[in-house]
């Protein structure tokens, strides 16, 4: 278990990294899908193979191609998207730094906490994580489950209108 | 050693970083789009690792709802960048600057 | 209201109904306005001396018409009260009007602005009455600043002329100087006395300490040396004299400028317990009368030197109330009234009859062709020089009297000047214009004024011959003094001019100066047996001196008029529109840049704004984490 | 009439809106009959004001006519209307003004003049508003309502620079406005922390207890808000500007009715709400105010245009108004709300007549004008009633209210009140020198030989202001009867509060004199 965190560990910071340094914006699209597979390798990991599912589903499977898709419509694959400006390219370093650090500290000043819930994995498995999400969905967050669905059709049609001469 | 909620969290925070890295120095807006992606996903860990630790659901519930939003995001932001292709005819970030007054 | 309040209230009421009719429907009336103008006058003066009659043989009394202001504490009515100084005010007011009224019809006949003319004088002389009547602080003030506005709208009568309303602007201007200060006196009574009435001050004025006692005094005195133009605001009399002449008669001889004698005689109790105040009065009243007469001694406009004159005789008036002798200062003020009236109302006819000439060295030998003007005219002359039995003789003998039996010799020496010189400038005058050879325009039509003029001139010359008998020396034994004395008797300090030395001594060495001064005008003007160039070149300082009248008005214009004007420019153009408008202005400028400068952060730049984000929550994990 | 006169102070403010309304609905090209019926229409309104004045209760300091609403309870904002003595006529002056004003542009307005009347009327909704509201909200958005119609009116029907007038004015009052609100949102949250209650009605924000710095504080932010109104000497170079360059109606408005809101809003708010503030403030104020004073007439005197000199000479008069305000003695106040209406009834005629000589002769400069008497008699004579008005001369309004003031102030404050005194020298002298310049003297500019008597609608315009001059004059019983019970009501508190404040002065060790 150790070693697939570290190995998954390995793979999505280098390929985060990857993402942000090369030219081609193409090249980026293909290390995020493989940024989303560590990430889906995560989730297995911590035992939420539903969502390791839709991880690989909805991200690498739609977004990273509606990504691709218009990068090759639109003939991106050429563009220079270099890092020219090495100005920005120190200030951001620091700020991220700094962001960084921050959230660390955080993280190491939060402190043991008991946990609150039942879902524990072992009732987890017995149930089905699909199933317990799924009685989630409907029940207690109906609402904005619909709520989420109007908003994938407001952002259907708003795609179209933009794309749209 | 045994993993913990805090490795995930900084695992989650270093993509974070790195993706919010990517969204200032890069002017592709393709890149930046999947600069955000990164960041988003990074909370989505943060989300699912925490919801393990607290033995509870509503984490995960939330990564469900991201997802919708990312995907949603996605259709506008290439839409946008169709359109701004169309109109600049290029994906140059520091084009855009016609919010200036 | 019983029938006294009807009367009081009925003497000026015909002023005033006159006043509104003539001004409002002027033009409707054309020519009667001045014989019905004259006609209500001429009831006032009768109604007048109905009321004399009923003070004289009765009591003083007082009538309210309706309560004026009511605000918390300050409360005035308008009402009278009519004791022995009012009477005798209000018929020599009324009485004196009536004439000029008359007068007036023949002297303004064809003049445009008639039934205007009969407005403004109603109008003067119901606010005279009002003034003499009142019985409080406050209605004098106002009936003070009315007749201050009336003179002001009547030596701007002919107000095409730019020396007439420079004139009139003039003299409501310095009267208002001198109404600074009496408002002040005024307010610093009610603040002190809880009130303004003047029998409740008069009875409670001695509970205040002296030294405010003195500042009201000579607060009120700065009013009187305004109205009455004594030195240093006398400057706008010999200016007033731009109206007609009538005008100059009425207000600025006979009644308004006697005013400020009134109101000392009126408020004798305040002065009489403030005998600092009393020296200033008799000091600015001695300066007048001696610089005026100076003055008077050499100019050449004939109503200019009746001008001075008066200011000369006014300042008379002041030595006398100075000293505390009210009666002598009233007395002259009546008689003063009578024969200034008189003269200058001769004046008038002179200039009637001159076409509207004033210089008397364009005149001369006129006594030929206008007997009845000057025979009048000497008539005034002789009463104004002091010599008997003229009333001038008397009423000034009573002041000089007293002033020689107070112990102020001094002001007596300054007084038998004054009176040689009176006597001389008169004589000079009526030398001039009457006698010796002619210097008139051989086109100029001389002319008898007609009826309407002299028949008053004869009135008033018969007046002033034998009016002084009244008061026949020794003063403080005679009908007039013991008339109004007793309104005088409850002043503290009121010493009855002692007499320690023989009024026939005094008396005659007042004669001696008249007679000189007439002596001396005679060798001067008809005998010529003194070279008057060669004297003039002599005291060239002096002369100029006199005839440019002490350069006074040209120091007001550098020391005064001037630098404020100066500074009026400077905080209009520097401190309001530079300083105040340019820091108001720079503020917008300095928004305007700045603003400029901080519109260039939202520069449109998708990426600065990205990274102002993100420095944004850094500084707030920052802020939570310090926290 | 039982119900009419319950709601007699709605109908009142909101009739020339309803005015307006009707007037939106006539042809814009029917200008004669637009200008008539919004005469016609302000002159019921005058009228229905004047039901007011017969129906108040003169023996009392109560809120009469009171109207009371809940408006917005989420934070305790109320309709809430009532007058006492002193907005009695206050609303009368501007239902008065503003008839006169739209009588007097005639000739004047010649264009939009549908846009003008209607203009003219809202703004008297707003100004009878301010003048009514017992509600601090009420009264704020009325208040700033104000601006808008009088931005337009000065700077569409101005002259000159117009559009810099228009916006300095409202730049200018905005800003004080701002930092007042900010005051009184404070008092407001004060009041809340102190009784639990949202509430934004005046009566009970009165019982506030401010702690004395703030008060300074806010009484500083609040008076800065109001200064620019009245306005105070440092804060006045909008006025002239506004003034000179507004149209007739417009300056005869400002200077009749906003003027005095400044000090309408010291009498009602600023003091009563900050007594002690308000009471070791007033030597600073007093100096403000005689600055004020001075510095007006001094500045008059140079004038060059006419419409400026008037203008200036408010400067000066609202001085006086102030020091009456702020010696806060019953006598002075009482002439200080007094003399609020006689500067609006003569400054207001000044401005008509100096309207009446632009329309004839479309300049304001006195160079330009002079001998204007011969030829135009009854303009010479109304004029001068005006202008002796304004100098303050006995037998006319402004006598009573000046000498009240000064009486008033005396005791307390005699320095100040010398110093005042002397501005009643400097008022004749520019006064009376305009005066000569203008209708004195002979006619030298020849364009001046054709100079018109007043017609019989200009006579009209100014005979009402004439008349009360006089009345007030001669007797200024029937205002000062139903004016004296409020102030002596508002001077009592103020006389209540300077027990504290002797306390604080003598621990502050600051005044003592």
């Amino acid at each position: 278990m150790e070693a697939l965190f570290y190995i998954f560990s390995i793979i999505a910071i280098f390929s985060a990294l990857m993402v942000i340094s090369v030219k081609n914006p193409l090249t980026s699209a293909l290390y995020i899908i493989l940024c989303f597979f560590a990430l889906a390798g995560f989730y297995i990991l911590l035992n939420m193979q539903f969502l390791a599912a839709m991880q690989i589903l909805v991200y690498a499977g739609a977004i990273a191609v509606i990504i691709v898709l218009a990068i090759m419509l639109l003939n991106l694959a050429k563009t220079k998207g270099a890092i020219k400006d090495f100005h920005q390219l120190v200030i951001g370093i620091i700020a991220v730094g700094l962001l960084f650090l921050e959230v660390i500290l955080y993280i190491d000043a939060a402190g043991e906490k008991k946990p609150t819930g039942i879902y524990t994995n072992a009732i987890i498995n017995k149930v089905g994580n699909t199933q317990i999400i799924g009685e989630f969905l409907f029940t207690k967050y109906v609402f904005p489950f619909e709520v989420a669905s109007i908003l994938l059709l407001v952002a259907v049609i708003g795609a179209y209108i933009f794309a749209k001469k | 050693m045994n993993i913990n909620v805090n490795d995930y969290l900084i695992v989650a925070t270093i993509i974070f970083c790195i993706g919010a890295l990517g969204v200032l120095i890069r002017k592709n807006l393709i890149t930046i789009f999947l600069s955000l992606e990164l960041m988003f996903n990074a909370a989505n860990l943060g989300f699912v690792a925490v919801s393990e630790y607290l033995n509870l659901m509503s984490g995960d519930i939330f990564v469900i709802f991201i997802m919708v939003v990312a995907a949603a995001e996605a259709a506008i932001l290439l839409g946008i960048a169709i359109a701004f292709y169309r109109e600049k005819g290029t994906i140059d970030i520091d084009k855009a600057n016609e919010l200036k007054m | 209201m019983n029938s006294k309040d009807l009367i009081v209230w009925l003497i000026p009421f015909f002023p005033l109904l006159g006043a509104i009719l003539w001004g409002v429907f002027g033009k409707y009336f054309k020519n009667y306005s001045g014989y019905l103008g004259s006609i209500f006058i001429i009831i006032s003066f009768i109604l007048s001396t109905v009321i004399f009659f009923m003070v004289a043989y009765g009591h003083s009394f007082t009538s309210t018409l309706y309560s004026w202001i009511d605000a918390s504490y300050f409360k005035v009515n308008i009402s009278t009260t009519v004791d022995r100084l009012s009477v005798i005010m209000l018929v020599m007011v009324t009485g004196i009007s009536s004439l000029v009224h008359i007068y007036s019809i023949g002297y303004m006949k064809d003049d445009k602005g008639f039934a205007r003319y009969f407005s403004y004088l109603n109008l003067f002389v119901f606010s005279m009455i009002m003034l003499i009547m009142a019985n409080n602080f406050l209605l004098l003030y106002v009936f003070w600043e009315a007749v201050g506005f009336c003179s002001y709208i009547l030596i701007g009568f002919w107000y095409e002329k730019k020396s007439a309303s420079n004139a009139g602007k003039k003299a409501f201007i310095v009267n208002r100087i001198g109404d600074f200060g009496f408002a002040l006196g005024v307010m610093l009574i009610f603040v002190n006395m809880g009130t303004l009435n003047y029998s409740s001050v008069f009875s409670g004025i001695h509970l205040l300490p002296p030294y405010l006692i003195t500042t009201i005094a000579l607060l009120l005195f700065a009013g009187a040396i305004g109205k009455s133009a004594q030195f240093p605001l006398h400057v706008w009399l010999p200016d007033a004299m731009e109206g007609p002449t009538p005008v100059s008669a009425l207000i600025h001889a006979a009644t308004m400028v006697t005013a400020g004698v009134y109101l000392i005689a009126r408020c004798h109790v305040i002065f009489s317990y403030s005998p600092s105040a009393s020296n200033v009065v008799l000091i600015i009243g001695g300066i007048t009368a001696f610089i005026a007469a100076f003055i008077a001694m050499t100019q050449f406009d004939i109503k200019r030197i009746i001008a001075y004159s008066t200011l000369s005789q006014l300042g008379y008036m002041f030595m006398a109330v100075g000293i505390g002798s009210y009666a002598a200062g009233i007395f002259h003020l009546v008689s003063h009234a009578i024969f200034k009236g008189l003269l200058f109302l001769t004046a008038g006819s002179v200039m009637h009859g001159m076409s509207g000439e004033l210089d008397l060295r364009k005149m001369g030998g006129l006594y030929s062709k206008m007997k009845k003007t000057a025979i009048t005219f000497i008539v005034g002359g002789l009463a104004l020089s002091g010599i008997p039995p003229f009333s001038g003789f008397f009423s000034k003998d009573a002041i000089l009297a007293s002033l020689f039996n107070k112990g102020d010799y001094f002001f007596w020496i300054i007084g038998e000047l004054v009176a040689f010189m009176t006597a001389f400038y008169i004589f000079r005058l009526i030398f001039n214009v009457f006698f010796g050879e002619s210097h008139v325009d051989k086109n100029l039509h001389v002319h008898e004024s007609p009826n309407v003029m002299t028949v008053p001139l004869i009135i008033l010359a018969c007046f002033a011959a034998v009016f002084g008998f009244i008061g026949m020396p020794p003063f403080n034994h005679s009908i007039f003094y013991s008339f109004i004395n007793k309104d005088f008797a409850n002043s503290l300090n009121f010493s009855p001019a002692v007499n320690n030395y023989p009024w026939y001594l005094l008396s005659t060495v007042s004669v001696i100066a008249g007679i000189s001064g007439i002596y001396t005008a005679y060798v001067f003007y008809i005998k010529k047996s003194l070279d008057l160039e060669m004297l003039k070149k002599r005291f060239k300082a002096v002369y100029a001196l006199s005839y440019n009248k002490l350069y006074i008005d040209e120091i007001y214009d550098f020391a005064i008029v001037r630098p404020m004007k100066n500074f009026s420019v400077f905080l209009w153009r520097v401190v309001d529109s530079f300083v105040i408008d340019g820091a108001v202005n720079g503020i917008a400028q300095w928004i305007s840049v700045t603003s400029s400068k901080v519109r260039k952060v939202q520069n449109g730049m998708l990426m600065s704004y990205v990274f102002t984000l993100t420095v944004g929550v850094i500084a707030l994990l920052a802020y939570y984490f310090v926290r | 009439m039982s119900i009419f006169l319950k709601y007699i102070l709605s109908i009142i403010i909101f009739f020339p809106l309803l005015s307006a309304l009707i007037l939106v609905f006539v042809n814009k090209k029917a200008e004669g009959l637009l200008r008539n019926l919004a005469t016609v229409l302000s002159l019921v309104e005058f009228l229905l004001s004047s039901f007011l004045f017969i129906y108040f209760k003169s023996n009392t300091y109560e809120f009469q006519f009171v109207e009371r609403f809940s408006w917005i309870r989420a934070f305790g904002a109320s309709y809430f209307l009532g007058i006492d003595g002193v907005s009695l006529f206050m609303i009368l002056l501007t239902t008065l003004m503003t008839f006169v004003s739209l009588l007097s542009s005639y000739k004047y307005i010649k264009d939009h003049v549908k846009e003008f009347v209607i203009l003219m009327l809202v703004l008297e909704t707003f100004m009878l508003g301010t003048f009514a509201s017992l509600d601090v909200l009420l009264f704020y958005l009325f208040w700033e309502f104000m601006l808008i119609p009088m931005y337009f009116i000065i700077g569409m029907w101005g002259s000159g620079r117009r559009i810099y007038s228009a916006v300095k004015f409202v730049l200018y009052t905005l800003a004080g406005s701002l930092i007042m609100l900010f005051g009184l949102i404070t008092i407001f949250i004060l009041h809340y922390n102190q009784t639990g209650n949202f509430t934004f009605n005046l009566l009970k924000l009165y019982n506030t207890n401010i702690p004395l710095t703030l008060q300074i504080v806010l009484f500083i932010a609040i008076f800065l808000g109001f200064a620019v109104k009245v306005p105070v000497f440092p804060f006045h170079t909008w006025l002239p500007d506004a003034h000179t360059e507004a149209p007739t109606a417009g300056s005869v408005i400002l200077a009749g009715v906003l003027l005095k809101f400044g000090v309408y809003g010291f009498f009602r708010f600023a003091i009563p709400l900050m007594p002690e503030a308000a009471l070791i403030l007033t030597p600073i104020i007093l100096v403000l105010a005689v600055i004020s004073i001075i510095y007006g007439a001094l500045v008059s005197i140079v004038q060059k245009d006419l419409k400026r000199l008037v203008a200036f000479s408010s400067v000066s008069h609202m001085g006086f108004i102030m020091l009456g305000l702020f010696a806060m003695t019953a006598v002075s106040v009482d002439g200080s709300v007094l003399q609020m209406i006689n500067h609006g009834i003569s400054t207001g005629a000044l401005f008509l007549f100096v309207g009446m000589f632009y329309e004839r002769r479309h300049t304001r400069l006195i160079a330009d004008f002079g001998g204007l008497a011969k030829k135009a008699p009854i303009f010479a004579a109304l004029f001068m009633i005006a202008v002796l008005s304004s100098v303050g001369l006995p037998g006319l309004n402004g006598f009573v209210g000046e000498f009240l003031i000064l009486v008033g102030s005396f005791k307390q404050y005699t320095v100040f009140t010398i110093f005042a005194t002397s501005g009643i020298i400097f008022a004749a002298v520019y006064l009376l020198w305009m005066f000569q310049r203008v209708m004195f003297q002979d006619i030298t500019n020849q364009k001046n030989e054709d100079f018109k008597d007043m017609t019989f609608r200009e006579i009209m315009t100014v005979l009402p202001l004439i008349f009360l001059m006089f009345f007030i004059g001669l007797y200024p019983d029937v205002f000062l009867s139903r004016i004296n019970p409020t102030v002596v009501h508002f001077v009592n508190i103020i006389e209540h509060n300077k027990y504290a404040y002797n306390l604080i002065k003598a621990k502050m060790g600051l005044f003592n004199a």
